[in-house]
């Protein structure tokens, strides 16, 4: 299973349906979802738009996959549920849990 | 109706241009805001809503007294939040831990907490973002997105102000992103320097080095080679007014505080060459002015704890995630925030087995787990108050609509009074 | 008083209050340590002209040493804190640092301490840099453990102990053997030099522990304080006022520099005892009298 | 792992005569106990030391509310109980000696001046924060930011020896000044971050950043490998005498060395470099 | 109704020194004594053996604000040991040199403070500054704004607009609720944005066009103008350097006797060359000061022990940082001002400080008239403001001083004429240099006496013969009248009133303002004001 760095953060979407409320479905679709680069999808065998299943050492998310120009063997998640399903609560003493820099598997939800 | 000059409340840019037009107390239209600006003027709800106590409707003395019960039964309570209200209501929440000797921390410590740990051991050379509009040859943007989380930076501050010594604006200036990818505002810089992740620390550490003039042994780091830091070395040291902005790509990965202490000490060692200053990019409205609030009421910034009587600071023994995670809380009250959405799962899991209490204008996940619900007015749009910019100039907040909802300051102000009777 | 047939004079070795250190030298062998030990202790016969008196009071094993190696104990003696200080710097300073391998270490527990590795330090040119190396748990603050400089040198780093503890102690213990012939006296002082080996705490500055120029402190000469002694002298016998029974035609002095009464005492009767052999008439000591030195160490309540 | 170890540890002390302390009831709401400090316990009756205050949460409460006490009058003090919530244990002791039989929670021995503290098993963060002087020997493993300095000050630990039988977390003695920090088996990043002067030993893995921003100072990595920050520049290959000083005082504490570390060749690093460059980094290079 | 009685007086504003005498007390105010029949139902408090002084007047400190804060959260090492729990009356807090403001307003309300100046606060950052106020309990406070660098004001003195200025200053004032014209380190914090600084009078401001000497007159012309009831509020240049006493003189020289006050003198009082080592040039200074009856000063005394220096000097600040390697905060203030802050620590062993600590006592000795040298440690810049009574005893003993004097760096003594002055302060100058003359200065007719109609804020000291412990405690304090303070200890909390001034002005300069917000400012003109609401208790202080 090839490992992936997951780095998370704002995005312009995100912020835009935050105050349309965490249960709208426009939260939802900006911040359920998983960028990569064409190469490691095609790599994977993945479809833009597919869900994927997402996970860390700490937990695990499905996502959709959406394609996006990143850095190879780097996938991007936008701040929300989904990221924090995958962040573990560690902040080895400053209060900050590790958000970026994980090590992430993505594999093709079956069934 | 029209209402010139509104402070937009959304972002740390708190842009204070917005005219918002209003009809029959409810928001019609929005100019100059982005689009997320816009998205909290005309999405803020205005509709009446009762509290709610263990899944009931109750009226508000019932609500505040069961909130008022939960905190005085807690052993060990938590306040967190704050970032996204109002000053004053900031500073009755300090009022209320102070007063029950509990911990209390800001959204700070899960974004510029180590920013303010990295203050603490070097310090900051800053400036009004004025400075950078009227100064600023060379921006740098460093781990952090303002086209996508601060949308009116580049416009008002930064890119393409023209200011008095900067009349051409863009042209004026070099701009440089460094990030891990090829982020909408990298596609705006001179020069993008793309880091592999978590090597932010190296880098600077790095030019630091450089800039002394250390002999290092090394070709390239973090993905980027010598000569482009010392290209970039070079360009700072050439530079009339520099300014690094920077944002949770750096407090976020592995260096965090400590990556922050080497971008100021950096910025500090430029000052010998020319005038050169950072900025941390801060993302709630008012998320500066949790730290203002608690550090001028207890003297430090967040992860402030009072059980002793007193307040004793320390990130990482004090700090919301910490202290959810081990399970050291035993009740919450949560202001204008919603953790169970933005904090890692394993600690916002601890909120489902403890009472919780929430103030907040709207429906949020952690409401749905809380035992206490007290709808509030959402400042800057139904509640006046003051907010602190990322530069930390304060701004008056504007009521364009009125809600039939009381605001932050005036709940947590019958909390308290419940609390001491 | 006699030990086999040798008589043992009633008389008194006089000796004087000095002030001594302990310099543990180790090295990368014992080969490495003797050399940096000798030429330490080179040249310190007499504080008369040498500024110290010095010798090897023993090897040392490495599980002994603080770093683990082989080392040699050497005690140097002077006639007061400052000129100690003095022979330390230039001897640890010209003769251990410049050895091979070595480094110094403080052999000597006292309140009483000379900041030589501090001094020292300064050879490394601002790249020195000290250790402290901790001692124990019931320090305070950080004071106690040992602080060590490291001195980088072209071999590598020169380690040497901040601080070397230096106490009281009594140079010029002594005995006189006075023998029929010198091929049986020098025998008895390499006996009695030998035996003396097994004592802790004492030196023998001479060439080879022995002395064979013993003095007085008178001259005939104004610029002169002392000169040879010449009541002990065999060839001058009938010339002068001689101290020299019938049938000796040898005399070879042994004298003992120790940090304290009780080693000097206890190098003596071992010395002598071992120097009381056939050939061997009599064991004196040497004395201006009573009146110089503080220290009496009368020989027959020594071996009684 | 396993070229510095520990195997046979004895604790030499008379339970007869000292305070045993027992928590009464586990919990995850933080306890501040600082009054469990040796300095307090003599010249004081169970009574007294039962009366010392101690915080449950934000709630003012006495050692005897929350913990079975036997004994008094004794600087030798022994903790049970499920200890891992329980704060500042040793804080500010200048002498005598704590046992905790188990976990310990934040704080334990920070300022510590004197004496000694044992546990046997984990520490949580900031054990030895500002210590000053004593020996601190965990067991287990330690947490982050062990014998480090608070945020903002500008010195952490300043004497005494901290010794961690298992792993160590992150900033291990975080602007050090003086002292000596023994970690057996692995330590996350920023060992030795910003350190003033000390020696840190690492034996099994050392973290990312070790030294990063070193004045001076010592840091050993007894593993033959670890990874350094640009600001380390490579010097030679030798064998450093003063480190055989500390392996032989590990040594006489209890501790089996191995020869090869002993013997053997370190390759030193100077750094870092936008410092003074004055730290050095030595990393074990074979015999 | 509260009555003093068989207290020892000191009201030098009304000439009373030391007589024991009745005070009055009764809605706040000083009261005539009553009729037999009224004083039956009073509160009494007998003050036998004690001293009784109006409350003291602080005219310059740096107690809240943007940078006061700044420094605060740059420090928890200077919080964490120094910690004062909640009461069922008060609140927490910590803090040594930068208090946090609950423990700032006791800290000086439990010295017989009862009025505190704010010396510094850019306008742009005045609302912070309030807030903070509002949190500051137990005292009456002001705040001093920074225009010393200000572009709008730099640019009507290059345009030789002061008519335009003057209002603009007046606007100022009011939109900020200021209390007084704060001028710190004129063109020299602007130059410092580009990395320079201005070391004479008639150096020029980069892109302005006009001199320190230009800003100086200019605001001090508008001051007097304005009829504001302090003066301009003066940091000059060269704060902290060799030869700043020569340019402090040529500063005096350069007002023409308009009045003006001096704030934290001793900074400003080093003689020797730039460049070259310091030593005192506190004869130079005094004399100047006593030949010029418009000035006041007040002193800036250090302190040994540890500080947080923080000034709008942003220069200033980048040099300390420089020398001493501590941490940096710089803040620039967007056409307005700037500022640095450096922790510190002043050593009795250290020469340099110690020169500092002597040049301080000097000025005190040498400046005859009490009523224009006030006690100020410039808190906490030379030294926390709770060192006050420290410093009292310092002034009023002059065994001590010279066993102090005895105690410091040898080579800070050879040149001294410290040693010479063998002045004591009496109570009744202490009286004047603590609370009647920084009122007077200040233009606050209601406070710094126990006249007729003054504020009923009082402070009870017992008399000892240790000034230092006598001032450190007070037996009790009134503020408007109220016991809020009793054996050093606050019994509740109180919240003072906020002093500021709202001079009229021409409002046609708006229309200017809009257009100078619009091209310099990153906030509107709307918004930039700050609203009455800010100030929970205020009182507006006439302008002559």
């Amino acid at each position: 299973m090839p490992k992936f760095i997951l780095i998370t953060g704002r995005t312009a979407g995100q912020g835009e349906a935050l105050p349309k409320g965490k249960e709208s479905e426009d939260y939802r679709q900006a911040t359920e979802c998983i960028e990569m680069n064409p190469v490691d999808r095609e790599r994977l065998g993945l479809q833009a738009g597919q869900r994927v299943r997402v996970r860390t050492a700490f937990g695990e998310a499905v996502l959709v996959l959406r394609e996006k120009e990143l850095p190879e063997g780097m996938v991007f998640v936008p701040l929300g549920p989904g990221a924090n399903a995958l962040i573990g609560a560690e902040t080895r003493g400053t209060g900050m849990p590790d958000s970026k820099g994980l090590e992430v598997e993505v594999e093709p939800l079956c069934g | 109706m029209w209402i010139e000059n509104v402070v937009c409340p959304f972002c740390g840019c708190l842009c204070d241009d917005i005219a918002v037009e209003v009809e029959d107390n409810r928001i019609k239209s929005v100019k100059r805001a982005c689009s997320n600006g816009r998205s909290v003027f005309l999405h803020a709800p205005t509709e009446a809503r009762r509290p709610v106590v263990d899944g009931k409707e109750v009226d508000w003395p019932d609500a505040i007294d069961a909130a008022a019960r939960i905190l005085m039964k807690s052993a060990s309570p938590l306040i967190y939040g704050l970032s996204s209200t109002a000053s004053e209501a900031q500073r009755k929440a300090i009022a209320l831990a102070d007063l029950l000797g509990a911990s209390i921390d800001s959204t700070s410590s899960i974004c510029h907490g180590p920013t303010s740990i990295g203050i603490q051991s070097q310090g900051e050379p800053t400036c009004t973002l004025g400075e950078v509009k009227h100064r600023s040859d060379l921006v740098i943007f460093w781990g952090c997105n303002p086209v996508e989380a601060h949308m009116r930076h580049f416009a008002r501050y930064s890119v393409l102000a023209r200011g008095k010594f900067t009349p051409q604006g863009r042209k004026d200036r070099t701009v440089v992103v460094v990030d891990v990818r090829p982020t909408l505002t990298a596609r705006n810089a001179d020069i993008f320097l793309q880091l592999r992740p978590g090597s932010d620390y190296e880098v600077l550490i790095t030019l630091r080095a450089m800039l002394k003039g250390a002999r290092l042994d090394v070709a390239e780091v973090g993905g980027v080679s010598v000569a482009q830091l010392a290209d970039l070395v070079e360009r700072m040291k050439r530079c009339r007014f520099g300014v690094v902005f920077f944002g949770m790509g750096v407090t976020q990965t592995g260096g965090k505080h400590w990556s922050i202490a080497e971008l100021v000490a950096l910025a500090a060692e430029l000052n010998a060459h020319t005038r050169f200053n950072v900025m941390p990019m801060r993302g709630h409205g008012n998320v500066a002015g949790a730290d203002c609030t608690l550090t001028w009421q207890t003297g430090y910034p967040f992860a402030v704890n009072f059980a002793r009587g007193y307040p004793q600071y320390n990130p990482g023994e004090f700090t919301a995630v910490d202290l959810l995670a081990r399970q050291e809380v035993d009740a919450a009250l949560i202001i204008a925030s919603d953790p169970m959405a933005h904090l890692p799962r394993q600690a916002a899991e601890h909120l489902n087995r403890i009472p919780t209490i929430v103030l907040d204008p709207e429906m949020n996940l952690t409401a749905r787990v809380a035992r206490v619900v007290l709808p509030t007015a959402i400042y800057g749009i139904s509640a006046v108050g003051t907010a602190y910019r990322m530069d930390n100039i304060p701004l008056p907040l504007k009521k364009v609509v009125n809600s039939p909802q009381p605001t932050d300051e005036q709940v947590l102000d019958w909390i308290i009074e419940r609390v001491k009777t | 008083m006699y030990i086999n047939g040798v008589e043992i004079e009633d008389a008194f070795a006089e000796a004087f209050k000095m002030r001594a250190a302990r310099l543990i030298i180790t090295a990368v062998n014992p080969r490495w340590a003797l050399i940096a030990a000798q030429v330490t202790t080179g040249f310190a016969t007499s504080v008369i002209a040498c500024g110290c008196e010095a010798g090897i009071e023993g090897t040392v094993p490495r599980d002994e040493t603080p770093d683990g190696r082989p080392g040699v104990s050497v005690l140097i003696f002077a006639m007061g804190s400052k000129q100690l200080e003095d022979q330390l710097m230039r001897r640890i300073g010209q003769c251990v640092m410049t050895c091979a391998t070595t480094a110094c270490f403080n052999g000597l527990e006292s309140d009483e301490k000379l900041k030589i590795g501090k001094a020292l330090r300064y050879f490394g040119d601002g790249f020195q840099t000290s250790k402290l190396l901790p001692s124990g748990i019931t320090e305070d603050r950080g004071k106690g453990g040992r602080r060590l400089w490291r001195i980088p040198v072209m071999e590598g780093e020169f380690l040497v102990e901040e601080s070397f503890g230096i106490q009281r102690a009594i140079g010029g213990g002594n005995f006189l053997i006075l023998g029929e012939n010198s091929t049986l006296t020098l025998e008895a002082a390499e006996k009695a030099v030998e035996a003396m080996k097994v004592v802790k705490g004492v030196v023998l500055p001479f060439p080879g522990g022995i002395v064979r120029s013993g003095s007085k402190t008178t001259s005939k000469y104004k610029f002169l304080r002392a000169s040879t002694n010449t009541a002990y002298c065999p060839t001058i016998r009938n010339q002068t006022d001689s101290a020299l029974p019938e049938g000796v035609n040898c005399v070879l002095e042994i004298v003992i520099d120790g940090l304290d009464e009780e080693s000097i005492r206890e190098a003596m009767r071992v010395g002598i005892q071992a120097a009381c052999i056939p050939g061997i008439v009599r064991i004196s000591a040497g004395n201006y009298g009573g009146t110089l030195g503080q220290y009496h160490f009368h020989l027959r309540e020594i071996l009684g | 792992m396993g070229c510095i170890s520990c195997a046979g540890f004895v604790i030499a002390m008379s339970e007869t005569d000292a305070v045993t302390l027992r928590l009464k009831e586990p919990t995850t709401i933080p306890i501040e106990a600082d009054s469990i400090c040796p300095d307090l316990f003599v010249g004081r009756s169970q009574a007294g030391i039962e009366s010392l205050p101690a915080f449950y949460g934000r709630r003012k409460v006495t050692l005897g509310d929350l913990f079975t006490v036997e004994g008094e009058n004794s600087d030798q003090v022994i903790v049970e109980g499920a200890l891992r919530y329980v704060k500042k244990i040793g804080q500010r002791m200048t002498r005598g000696r704590v046992v905790v039989r188990g976990d310990v929670g934040l704080h334990l021995g920070a300022y510590m001046r004197g004496g000694e503290i044992v546990v046997e098993g984990n520490a949580g963060d900031w054990a030895g924060a500002h210590m000053q002087g004593g020996r601190i020997w965990i067991r287990g493993n330690a947490g982050h930011l062990l014998g480090a300095a608070y945020r903002g000050e500008k010195r952490g630990m300043n004497g005494g020896v901290i010794i961690v039988e298992g792993n160590a977390g992150r900033e291990v003695g975080a602007l050090m000044r003086r002292g000596l920090i023994v970690v057996l088996g692995d330590v996350d990043e920023f060992a030795g971050v910003r350190m003033i002067t000390g020696s840190i030993f690492v034996s099994g893995r050392l973290g990312a950043r070790a030294g990063a921003g070193m004045k001076r100072g010592t840091i050993v990595a007894f593993a033959d490998h670890a990874e350094l920050l640009p600001t380390f520049r490579y010097d030679c290959r030798f064998q450093p005498t003063f480190l055989r000083c500390y392996l032989l005082q590990l040594h006489a504490w209890g501790m089996s060395i191995d020869d090869d570390r002993l013997e053997g060749f370190y390759r030193r690093y100077h750094g870092d470099l936008t410092t003074l460059g004055k730290g050095e980094i030595l990393i074990y290079d074979q015999r | 109704m509260i009555g003093i009685i068989n207290g020892e007086v000191y009201d030098p504003q009304n000439g009373v020194n030391g007589q024991i005498c009745e005070i009055w007390v009764e809605n706040g105010k000083i009261v005539p004594p009553p009729d037999l029949e009224k004083r039956g139902g009073a509160q009494i408090i007998d003050a036998s053996g004690m001293v009784v002084m109006p409350g003291g007047v602080d005219i310059h400190s740096h107690i809240v604000g943007a940078k006061v804060n700044a420094g605060r959260k740059f420090r928890p090492e200077d919080h964490r040991d120094h910690v004062r729990s909640r009461t069922a009356y008060t609140r927490s807090g910590s803090g040594y040199t930068v208090p946090s403001t609950f423990l700032t307003g006791y800290g000086y309300a439990e010295l017989g403070y009862t009025t505190v100046m704010e010396a510094a606060t850019a306008p742009l950052t005045a609302r912070h500054t309030h807030e903070e106020l509002e949190d500051t309990p137990m005292v009456d406070k002001g705040v001093f704004i920074t225009m010393g660098n200000n572009h709008f004001i730099m640019n009507c003195i290059r345009t030789k607009q002061l008519e335009k200025a003057r209002h603009y200053v007046a606007w100022l004032l009011g939109a900020s609720k200021g209390y007084a014209i704060k001028i710190v380190n004129p063109g020299g914090v602007e130059n410092w944005k580009w990395g320079r600084n201005v070391s004479t009078l008639d150096d020029e401001v980069i892109g302005f066009g006009v001199t320190p000497r230009q800003i100086i007159t200019a605001l001090a012309w508008i001051n007097d103008e304005l009829g504001l009831p302090h003066t301009p509020h003066i940091h000059g240049i060269n704060l902290g350097q060799p030869g700043s006493a020569r340019t402090t003189v040529e500063t005096i020289k350069a007002l023409e006797g308009r009045r003006a006050h001096l704030c934290h003198l001793q900074f400003l009082s080093y003689g020797g060359e730039p460049g070259k080592s310091l030593r005192s040039g506190a004869l130079e200074v005094a004399r100047a000061v006593n030949e010029h009856p418009n000035i006041t000063v007040d002193i800036g005394q250090v302190v040994f022990g540890q500080v947080t220096t923080m000034t709008s000097d942003g220069p200033l600040q980048y040099r300390l940082h420089q020398l001493t390697g501590q941490k940096w905060i710089n803040d620039d203030v967007e056409g307005e001002t700037g500022g640095g802050i450096v922790p510190m620590e002043y050593k009795r062993r250290n020469w340099i400080n110690a020169i500092q600590w002597i040049t301080g006592l000097e000025l005190f000795l040498l400046i005859e008239d009490p009523w224009r040298v006030f006690l100020t440690t410039d808190h906490p810049n030379a030294g926390p403001f709770f060192c006050y009574p420290q410093v009292i005893k310092l002034l009023m003993d002059r065994d001590y001083r010279a066993e102090m004097l005895e105690k410091v760096h040898p080579r800070a003594r050879k040149r001294t004429v410290l040693a010479e002055l063998d002045r004591e302060y009496s109570l009744y100058e202490i009286a004047i240099i603590t609370r009647a003359g920084t009122a007077r200065a200040l233009g606050l007719k209601n406070k710094g006496h126990l006249g007729l109609g003054a504020d009923a804020d009082i402070a009870i000291y017992r008399k000892m013969d240790d000034k230092e412990a006598m001032f450190a405690r007070p037996y009790l304090v009134l503020k408007d009248g109220q016991i809020v303070v009793r054996d050093g200890q606050v019994l509740h909390e109180y919240q003072g009133r906020t002093l500021y001034v709202a001079p009229s002005y021409d409002p046609g300069v708006e229309s200017d303002l809009r257009t100078h917000f619009e091209e310099c400012y990153t906030v509107s003109f709307e918004n930039y004001p700050v609203a009455p609401d800010y100030l929970p208790r205020s009182e507006v202080v006439s302008c002559t």
